[in-house]
């Protein structure tokens, strides 16, 4: 039977719609998924069915019935009733979607509290209870801890328990494992995919295919407030109809998609036809070495006072036009990795060369003028721009340190902007006013313009969404076969980094526990740590 | 845990000495290079025709004749043994002076900081992130409210409640009736900052995840607002220490003239006007510790309010390691 | 306007004898509830509180010799008595001295005094007590203000016996008694002043109608009854305890305050009823009120004549000429108080009537006066210059002076501007203002002197009280005229009275002509009170709201 | 931890984008209007009243509200309209006076803190930590002892009072801006230190703090007033609103308007300006106002 039925929902913010006349429905005991990037409406649509639309929205639906009951009949104090006691939501990131002041046992309690008569002992109990269910160890003390002192995985449990507390006929979970390393992603879907039985119903918002792959029944894929394509999630992966949730799939970067173009789109602007469609790339043969790191350490005084080792012993080199990744997850040491290399952070121990020349004990001048050789993209696109700085400015200041004269930098920042597939027109255009993707294009120009040997990415494209993120690494791609640029990537995406470095190293806990081609380190992984990796990689192959 | 909270204490009280003496220091060379002849000032106050003997009695009996060094030191030293000088004008030790001031000037100020409080929180609450026009009687009448200088409050608050409806007695220190309208001109124009700072950090807090998460567990929003926001909002609000302490002594200043109320903000104005050193000194030092102390209070506050501070590694430096 | 000026203005403002005519046409004029027995219709009963509001002049010491406020004697009356009492008709009248003789030379003193006076800690009245107090109000240690000014010339006195005390003086002075009746030369127990002396401030031990209970700065003084006081001054209504069993002064800052705390019945009288509001106190049925003109030297504005530009004559006579100062007073006082016509008032001892009337508003004299004086060019904003120097004049004004100060100053300002006089004011702080009044360093400052004798005009103008890095003296004008000095030394020196009538009569005449002050106004003190308040008097001595014979009616 | 979002407008977002301080949207142009009007009143007096802001007129002392005398006159028979008028200067300059000197000074502070070394920052924080201990007015106070009242020493006095404050602010915004990637892309550029400051660190470190000050003025401009209400300001018989009031409470049973206009104008003055500097900051923040 139907426990969810949406017919033709639509729900505008101040007058632009968000959500464009949809309709589903959520069958009991089965997984719909609703998955979509920024701005599809998919969230907005989950909170629409707990009547938490937000502030200033206007919703209107043919229909709109849960368990045959009308919610757009419903007063506040009923919504109440199903709110949590009959559909339970779980949101993304439970660092900030539990009261970060509040013990987690006590934020269970409140559920029990509101929708069931157990008294105060009963509900302690039942709190642990559930949390043991959702496959937290050590649940009695668990419940009296605070989230920060739970890992990202535990505290994403702690949450679902929330939602399961109350014993609900349909949980929502909104991004449930967005926040999570991939590690931890994998035993969060298995739990998810534990609670689907008989008696509940599940509806998934992600923006992750592959992640739903594992779980859903049914997918939608949403785009602009509405649903392009609905079907078994099988059918929708193997046989994608519309357009669209081809792209989707497309740029979906892995193993499969390495050496071919992610975006549709063919060599941008600047090196037209020099690579198109999916052609395998003609990779030039690594040269000389440009970067050379010799058993570098960090450690940093925590808050403890204790010294706690960023990084340890880790050595590389990065030849010319060779893209060499670091991967690991939360903590790993992959950002100090990269900020010593680029010589931002003193190392205690070992040391970095470029062209040959260490950081250490070199004068000012002289460092500057290394710097120019070794340039940075970062994950934040917005926080890498003075927001007072049109583009012309911040490539105007790089093209000056570079040395190159006044009035040839228009000139030349044109060129750079043509080469990241933008154009003249972004020229006097504000952070602000460029999208995400933009903006990571004008990193990368900026980071062209001193025509350095190594740029180092951290974390490039986790910030965007899967297609633009296919366009950047795309860009990456054609940059580095203009220019002969070697890169440093940094991600916590395997996926990611198989499609687009030559050798990895594997980060855990500061040290490098696997290194290698890519294809050696992903085929045949040695170290257990790198092997677990692999293995919670989501696959795109229905459940 | 406790270790930490003893290292806080210990920290802020020796930081709390280097401020009362930097205090001590800075009136003391003010005052000190202030124009002016003291032993007139100290016969002086009201006084009239003193004749040179009484002058020269004057200058010994408070070596004012002595080089500066030698006044600065004694001064600090008589600090130190709690002694903070004899006043010039009041011819009374300045402890005594300030003692007998003291009282009903903490008795205004913690009157004051009780309604307003009680008043910005209340309002804040009971407003924030309402329907617009709710939100904005509220806001709009705590811009008026704070924007009003509290001695014109007080004017008005005395024509229309004491000389209009004579509901309240306009003077003096007797009893909560005369306490009420020097309360409310302190506290109302800090109620409207308070109530503004408050509402701003509710509303933040209010579009959090886990407030929405709250929500979905099917909470009133009543509910919602007192268990989770209000801890959340309340850590701008005792930030504003700073501003309180000012707030209020400064305010006394001003109400106790207005409400010809008994006063440390009277004796000190009396005080700057006839350049009486030692009181001024003992006022300033007295602000400057109730100053410490209520930082003090303020970071003990902060542990109690947010338990992550208790054992900061989890959320002093997310920088260490590889965060992006 | 120094503050020691400022002070003279309290002072003033506080110590005056209401002479005959003064008190007399005061409580005539407005008899409301003065406690004579018509007004009450009841006679005396004992029993009940009293409260009074005062305005903020709070002393800093309770001492009455250590005091100069023009609240001291209100406060401190109650405490101690004086050794004599001024009477209405400006005769002295045996209060802790029986009787006294003044030896012909006017040099030796002799007092004998009451028997059987006890002050409060139980120490007598005698001899010796009256000898500690003058060595008390003369020591320096003291810090005395004004009674070790006003007994300047005492030497020493002998103990003949128990009773009889002989006090020598270093020059003859006529005013001795007139001021031994002033509540600031009023007698603390000889007990206090031996063994300790530092607590007279805080809590003064007299022999009073009324015991200090407790003094609570910034607040209020409280008082209770001496049961055993049977030894009131000639001049009361009544004799034995007071009637009141409490008595309470609160300081009311404030003028609306003080004025509404009456009103609203918070207090039960109220001290210096503001200008503003007499005219509603009067018309109130419930209020009464009393007022008494104190004597000595009026409001008045002194012109530094030690310096430009009223080192000139013709200058001063020109700024008095160009004030219109009845319309002033009449704006500022709403009608309330009266232009002064010469340099004492009207109810001090040798006012020279005859004189009335010579300092007249006349904008064209004024013109001719400065024109003669040289000041002939104007610049552009219509000031007056001499060789390119503007007529500029400097009134630093302490802040917290009575508004009325501020307003005639503004007014004065304001008229002397049409003539192309350029006053500038100014308001420091009260020590900056006191320093500057010791450096002479100023051109006009604000001020009164109230005493209950013709000897103010010594005080205000003898070349003997210009300050000095010596001494601080009361002539605030630095007035230096030979023929005046000469005059006021021997009046106040002379024991003839007819003489003395006459020598201040001429002293008055040449201070017209000397013009060192703009005198404004005769400065009242207006006490207002509920009707049940019964005999709140203002003694002669100098009119300040005594409680001895004051009673309440339910 | 390496946070991963996509960004997604979830309602939160949209809501914040939609929400605005309410009771402000409307005000804020009212508000640049007065405060256009207070900033003419300033420059040209005269557009505003004929009257003669210090003609005293004895005959004519607290007369009510007339034809001849809009807000009535005060108790020297002045024309309290046009005292208010000409008393704008005074305030206005005494508010933003005071909060530049409390800028330039705090700036300074706050950037050599916020970049100097630990001794440096440490030096100078434990200094305004000391000037923190004392409340605005009584640092005033204590200022005006040594300089003496009057309206320039009022506003030195405000000003150096609120240094401390600034200090901190600014501090804190150049440690937040130095940390931040693109003065780390800057280095990474290659750009040398001073020319990162210059260009980067300050002008972003000032702008928050510059709107903050705008609200700032508003306090001062209240600080400024009390004291010349505590007779320590602007000497008479310069027409200033703090001391209007201060002589109207006298005569207050006698004439309300006296007591009542001139703080009507310091109330709607410090709402206009904190109004206009709120609107700002929203603005700054991409919030819609």
């Amino acid at each position: 039977m139907t426990v969810l039925r949406v017919e033709n929902l639509r729900v505008e913010f101040g007058g632009s719609p968000v959500v464009d006349g949809i309709s589903f429905e959520v069958q009991r005991g089965e997984c719909l998924a609703l998955v979509g990037e920024s701005g599809s409406g998919k969230s907005v649509t989950a909170r629409t069915l707990v009547g938490l639309t937000g502030e200033g929205s206007r919703v209107g639906a043919d229909e709109l019935t849960f368990a045959g009951q009308d919610l757009t009949r419903l007063r506040e104090r009923d919504w109440r009733g199903i709110r949590g006691g009959r559909i339970g939501f779980v949101l993304q990131d439970a660092l900030v979607s539990l009261d970060p002041l509040r013990k987690v046992g006590k934020e269970i309690a409140e559920v029990l509290a509101a929708h069931t008569r157990l008294s105060g002992t009963e509900r302690r109990d039942r709190v642990v209870e559930l949390l043991a269910a959702v496959g937290v160890p050590e649940p009695e003390l668990r419940a009296r801890q605070l989230p920060h002192e739970l890992s990202g995985g535990l505290r994403q449990r702690a949450l679902i328990a929330t939602a399961i507390a109350a014993e609900p006929e349909l949980i929502i979970a909104d991004e449930p494992t967005t926040a999570l390393d991939v590690t931890i992603q994998a035993q969060v879907i298995g739990l998810l995919a534990g609670l689907k039985n008989q008696d509940r119903s599940l509806l998934i918002i992600s923006h992750d295919l592959a992640v739903v792959a594992r779980l859903a029944d049914r997918v939608a894929v949403m785009k602009d407030g509405r649903i392009v394509e609905h079907g078994p999630t099988h059918r929708v992966l193997a046989r994608p109809e519309h357009e669209y949730t081809r792209q989707l799939l497309a740029a979906i970067p892995a193993e499969h998609t390495k050496g071919t173009r992610l975006s549709g789109s063919t060599g941008s602007a600047g090196l037209a036809g020099s690579a198109g469609g999916s052609t395998p790339p003609v990779r030039r043969a690594a040269g000389d070495v440009v970067v050379r790191a010799e058993g570098i350490g960090k450690s940093f005084r925590g808050p403890d006072g204790k010294d706690r080792a960023a990084v340890q012993e880790v050595s590389f080199s990065l030849r010319a036009a060779e893209t060499v990744g670091i991967v690991g997850e939360s903590g790993s040491g992959k950002t100090t990795t990269a900020r010593i290399t680029l010589g931002l952070t003193e190392p205690d121990s070992g040391s970095v060369e470029v062209h040959g020349q260490g950081w250490a004990g070199l004068g000012s001048a002289a460092r500057r003028a290394l710097r120019r050789d070794i340039q940075v993209v970062y994950q934040d696109t917005l926080a890498a721009f003075d927001p007072r700085y049109t583009v012309a400015k911040v490539l105007g200041e790089a093209l000056e340190v570079s040395g190159v004269p006044r009035k040839r930098r228009r000139e030349r920042a044109v060129e750079l902007l043509e080469l990241v597939g933008l154009g003249v027109q972004h020229l006097e255009r504000r952070p602000l006013q460029l999208s995400g993707g933009q903006r990571q294009r004008v990193a990368i120009a900026r980071a062209l313009a001193p025509e350095p040997a190594v740029i180092v990415c951290d974390e490039p494209v986790s910030a965007l969404d899967v297609s633009v993120q296919a366009q950047v690494l795309d860009l990456l791609e054609d940059v580095q076969r203009e220019t002969g640029v070697a890169y440093l990537f940094i991600s916590h995406d395997l996926g990611v980094i198989y499609h687009a470095c030559d050798r990895v190293l594997v980060m855990k806990d500061g040290r490098v526990v696997e290194e290698g081609t890519v294809e050696k380190v992903f085929r045949t992984p040695e170290h257990p740590y790198t092997q677990e990796l692999i293995a919670a990689i989501p696959k795109l192959t229905a459940a | 845990m406790r270790n930490k909270i003893l290292r806080l204490v210990g920290g802020r009280l020796i930081a709390g000495v280097g401020v009362l003496w930097g205090a001590a220091t800075l009136t003391f060379l003010v005052l000190y290079f202030t124009p002016g002849d003291q032993a007139q000032a100290i016969v002086g106050g009201e006084n009239a025709a003193p004749t040179p003997e009484v002058i020269a009695q004057v200058t010994a009996e408070y070596g004012l004749d002595q080089p500066w060094y030698a006044q600065y030191l004694s001064h600090l030293g008589r600090i130190l043994h709690g002694d903070l000088g004899t006043s010039y004008r009041l011819h009374t030790p300045v402890t005594q002076a300030i003692g007998e001031q003291a009282g009903a000037t903490l008795e205004l100020a913690l009157a004051a900081a009780v309604v307003g409080l009680t008043l910005s929180t209340v309002v804040a609450l009971a407003t924030a992130k309402r329907r617009r026009w709710i939100r904005g009687i509220a806001s709009g009448s705590e811009l008026v409210i704070a924007s009003t200088p509290s001695f014109w409050l007080g004017i008005l608050l005395l024509t229309v409640f004491s000389f209009g409806l004579r509901l309240f007695p306009a003077t003096g220190s007797h009893g909560l009736q005369s306490l009420v309208l020097p309360a409310l001109a302190l506290a109302l124009p800090i109620a409207g900052v308070l109530g503004h700072v408050l509402r701003e950090a509710l509303e933040e807090v209010l579009d959090e995840p886990f407030i929405v998460s709250a929500r979905t567990r099917g909470l009133a929003d009543l509910t919602v607002r007192l268990r989770h926001a209000l801890r959340h909002a309340l850590v701008p609000l005792i930030t504003m220490t700073g501003y309180w302490v000012g707030a209020l002594l400064g305010g006394a200043v001003i109400t106790e003239t207005l409400f010809t109320r008994q006063g440390i903000g009277r004796l000190l104005l009396s005080a700057v006007n006839a350049k009486d050193l030692p009181v001024v000194l003992g006022v300033v030092l007295l602000s400057a510790g109730i100053y410490v102390l209520l930082n003090l209070v303020v970071d003990l506050l902060y542990l109690v309010i947010d338990p992550r501070l208790r054992d900061a590694p989890a959320t002093a430096r997310p920088a260490v390691g590889g965060a992006s | 306007m120094t503050k020691r000026t400022q002070m003279t203005t309290r002072t003033m403002t506080t110590r005056a004898a209401a002479a005959v005519l003064g008190a007399a046409m005061v409580l005539a004029g407005c008899g409301s509830g003065t406690g004579t027995v018509s007004a009450g219709g009841t006679t005396p009963r004992a029993g009940g509180t009293l409260i009074l509001g005062e305005n903020g002049q709070e002393p800093t010491c309770l001492d009455p010799h250590g005091n100069s406020s023009s609240d001291g004697p209100v406060i401190t009356v109650p405490v101690s008595d004086s050794l004599v009492w001024f009477g209405a008709d400006g005769t002295i009248q045996p209060w802790l001295a029986d009787s006294w003789k003044v030896s012909p030379d006017g040099l030796t003193y002799t007092f004998t005094l009451h028997p059987g006076v006890k002050f409060h800690d139980g120490a007598v009245w005698n001899a010796e007590a009256l000898k500690t107090n003058f060595e008390h109000m003369r020591d320096p240690a003291t810090k005395s203000p004004l009674a070790a000014a006003y007994i300047a010339p005492y030497k020493d006195s002998k103990v003949i016996d128990e009773n009889t005390l002989e006090v020598h003086l270093s020059s003859p002075y006529s005013p001795f008694l007139n001021i031994l009746a002033q509540g600031y030369l009023g007698m603390i127990s000889p007990k206090q002043i031996k063994e300790a002396p530092q607590s007279i401030c805080e809590h003064p031990i007299g022999s009073g109608p009324f015991i200090l209970d407790k003094w609570t700065k910034g607040q209020s003084v409280t008082y209770h009854k001496n049961p055993d006081y049977n030894w009131g001054p000639k001049g009361a209504k009544h004799t034995g305890p007071a009637y009141l069993d409490k008595l309470e002064i609160r300081f009311l800052t404030e003028d609306a305050t003080r004025y509404n705390a009456l009103a609203s019945g918070e207090v039960n009288a109220i001290d210096f009823t503001p200008p503003q509001n007499v005219e509603d106190v009067k018309a109130n049925p419930d209020l009464g009120f009393v007022s008494a003109l104190r004597p000595g030297h009026p409001m008045s504005f002194w012109l530094n004549t030690s310096r430009a530009p009223f080192d000139d004559v013709k200058v001063r006579q020109a700024l008095l000429a160009s004030v219109d100062r009845s319309a002033i007073i009449k704006g500022i006082s709403f009608g309330q108080y009266e232009v002064a016509q010469g340099f004492v008032t009207p109810s001090t001892p040798d006012y020279a009537s005859g004189l009335e009337g010579k300092i007249a508003y006349d904008p064209a004299k004024a013109g001719r006066l400065l024109d003669e004086a040289g000041w002939t060019a104007k610049d552009a904003d219509g000031i007056r210059t001499k060789d390119g120097k503007r007529l500029t004049a400097y009134f630093p004004i302490d802040p917290s002076f009575p508004a009325q100060r501020m307003q005639i100053a503004v007014q004065t300002q304001a008229a002397a501007r049409k003539a192309g006089i350029d006053i500038q004011i100014q308001t420091p702080s009260t020590q900056e203002v006191s320093d500057r009044s010791l450096a002479g360093d100023y051109d006009l400052a604000s001020g009164l002197w109230a005493t209950n004798t013709a000897d103010v005009l010594w005080i205000q103008y003898s070349s003997k009280n210009i300050t000095t890095d010596k001494r601080r003296g009361q002539n605030v004008a630095r007035l230096s005229d030979g023929k005046l000095d000469e005059l006021l030394q021997t009046a106040r020196e002379t024991t003839d009275k007819a003489k003395q009538t006459d020598l201040y009569n001429q002293v008055q005449a040449r201070l017209i002509e000397l013009a060192p002050a703009i005198p404004f106004y005769n400065d009242p003190r207006p006490v207002s009170f509920q009707k049940k308040v019964h005999d709140l008097t203002l003694p002669p001595a100098y009119p300040s709201p005594y409680f001895y014979d004051t009673w309440l009616d339910e | 931890m390496t946070v991963v979002t996509p960004a997604n407008p979830a309602p939160p977002v949209s809501a914040r984008r939609l929400r605005f301080r309410p009771g402000i949207r409307p005000g804020v142009y009212l508000a640049a209007l007065v405060l256009f009007l207070l900033v003419l009143a300033t420059v040209a007096p005269h557009l505003f009243t004929g009257q003669d802001p210090l003609a005293v007129d004895s005959a004519q002392t607290l007369r009510p509200p007339s034809a001849e005398h809009l807000l009535g006159t005060d108790e020297n028979g002045r024309d309290v309209f046009s005292r208010i008028v000409f008393g704008t200067r005074t305030s206005l300059l005494l508010g933003f006076g005071a909060i530049a000197i409390a800028l330039a000074g705090g700036g300074l502070l706050g950037v050599a803190a916020g970049l100097g070394n630990r001794f440096v920052e440490n030096l100078i924080m434990r200094f305004s930590d000391i000037g923190l201990a004392f409340p605005e007015l009584l640092l005033a106070l204590v200022v005006i002892t040594v300089a003496g009242s009057g309206t320039s020493n009022a506003l030195i006095a405000i000003g150096v009072a609120n240094i401390p404050n600034y200090a901190r602010v600014v501090r804190a915004q150049t440690l937040l801006i130095r940390r931040s990637s693109y003065v780390e892309a800057a280095h990474a550029l290659g750009l040398s230190v001073p020319r990162v400051v210059l260009r980067h660190v300050l002008p972003n470190a000032v702008k928050p703090v510059l709107i903050l000050a705008t609200i700032g003025v508003g306090s001062a401009l209240v600080a400024g007033s009390a004291l010349s209400f505590l007779g320590l300001g602007t000497p008479p018989p310069e027409p200033e609103w703090g001391s209007m009031l201060s002589t109207a409470r006298d005569f207050i049973s006698r004439a309300w308007w006296y007591g009542l206009f001139p703080g009507v104008a310091i109330t709607l003055t410090v709402i206009s300006v904190t109004v206009v500097g709120r609107a700002l900051r929203l603005r700054s923040e991409g919030r819609t106002w």
